[in-house]
């Protein structure tokens, strides 16, 4: 894979990413892996009941690029993976817009699912990223779910 | 000097993005300590149980022993993705 | 969701399929989804040591789309989905070709990735679909996998 | 009339690809016994443990009952996705 674009791409950023990009970046030159899954998180509407308009999302800057790229070694060393690609937006996205995507090639399907939910199992409980919900009754912090910590913990 | 950041709903609760403080703590339980005679917010968001904590951009327990020139962060748990 | 799309779409085409179109249709007006996985399976290169040249697929076209929409059924039993599309394509695909499609959307990532991957494992084993491999060697049928009959069992 | 076809490398040991029969078989079971007269790869290749069996588009076990009028598929097991 000598000229094969980089294997792993990690980026926190504020900008939109274009899905067709990155599937592109995942699988050109890449005849090896016949398997591609990918996870994209969107700003959905409604929240445990409560109609969002917005969300806002910080982060620790000096802290995200590096706790998520010990997420992808993690995944390597569990799994035989080809290419891994992580985005995660920051700043203020409205309804329907792309928040996160994790895209995993692997030469078989099963590790691509397994790597790819891990992926994102891990960094919902260990990136420092935190949502601020905009509603029509005013913005608070999301709370961290219990189910998210318990999913990472099955890992 | 240690320097200490604060992120998210602990930043507005105490109103305070970051400080530096002379390294005189040996490590996060005794920083907590210290920093929770700061007030009454201070005590209570910054308890162990409320707030993750950090060291040098690494997740780290209570014992993990600090340094001159460290980086800490206090936050809340996670909520991205 | 009066105006959304058909919440199933399943197909079995010579032609290829354009993922970023497959996307749009899975995410436009639909701000009630906040995940979306993919499952993308490609023609690699080599499979158990033999270098493949291209894959013919040949199918049962009765029973396919039938068979299909009846593994998308029990996936909406076992999780509450949003939409579902499914994409095989049957003919002959050279190296690196895109061979099938899933892509689901659901509330929560949990049900998202769970049924793609149920998706995956259940049409390896119960849509009538076979592969001829082509390579230096020759062409041969290949065989069907145990690893993919216990995977699909342990549902 | 019982319509049978045959798919994949089955169609090609046997060299052929469907076939119509008078329906005096009861099930499966039968349909199978009675092909595997017709010789030695057909015995073979349609034994229960080679061959998936559907009946009119869904697959069926050994004592699923056949009407006049029904499609039943034999195929190898199933290597699509």
């Amino acid at each position: 894979m000598t000229n094969a674009p980089q294997q792993n791409h990690i980026s926190v950023q504020q900008q939109d990413f274009d899905l067709a990009a990155e599937y592109q970046a995942l699988t050109a030159n890449n005849q090896s892996d016949g398997a591609v899954v990918h996870f994209v998180g969107l700003v959905r509407d409604n929240n445990l009941g409560r109609q969002v308009q917005a969300l806002e999302l910080e982060h620790y800057p000096a802290m995200t690029s590096k706790a998520l790229s010990e997420l992808v070694d993690e995944a390597r060393q569990r799994w035989d993976l080809g290419r891994v690609r992580l985005i995660h937006r920051v700043g203020k996205l409205g309804l329907g817009e792309q928040i996160v995507f994790v895209g995993v090639t692997s030469k078989h399907r099963g590790s691509a699912f397994a790597a790819c939910e891990f992926l994102m199992d891990q960094l919902k409980t260990r990136a420092p990223f935190w949502k601020k919900e905009h509603t029509q009754q005013g913005e608070h912090w999301i709370e961290a779910r219990e189910s998210d910590r318990v999913k990472a913990g099955d890992w | 000097m240690i320097k200490v950041l604060f992120f998210a709903q602990l930043r507005e609760v105490l109103g305070c993005a970051n400080l530096e403080l002379e390294a005189n703590v040996r490590n996060i339980a005794e920083l907590r300590a210290q920093l929770a005679q700061k007030g009454q917010s201070w005590q209570e968001f910054l308890a162990s149980d409320k707030a993750l904590v950090a060291v040098n951009q690494t997740l780290v327990n209570e014992d993990c022993a600090l340094n001159s020139g460290d980086e800490v962060a206090f936050f809340p748990p996670v909520t991205g993705g």
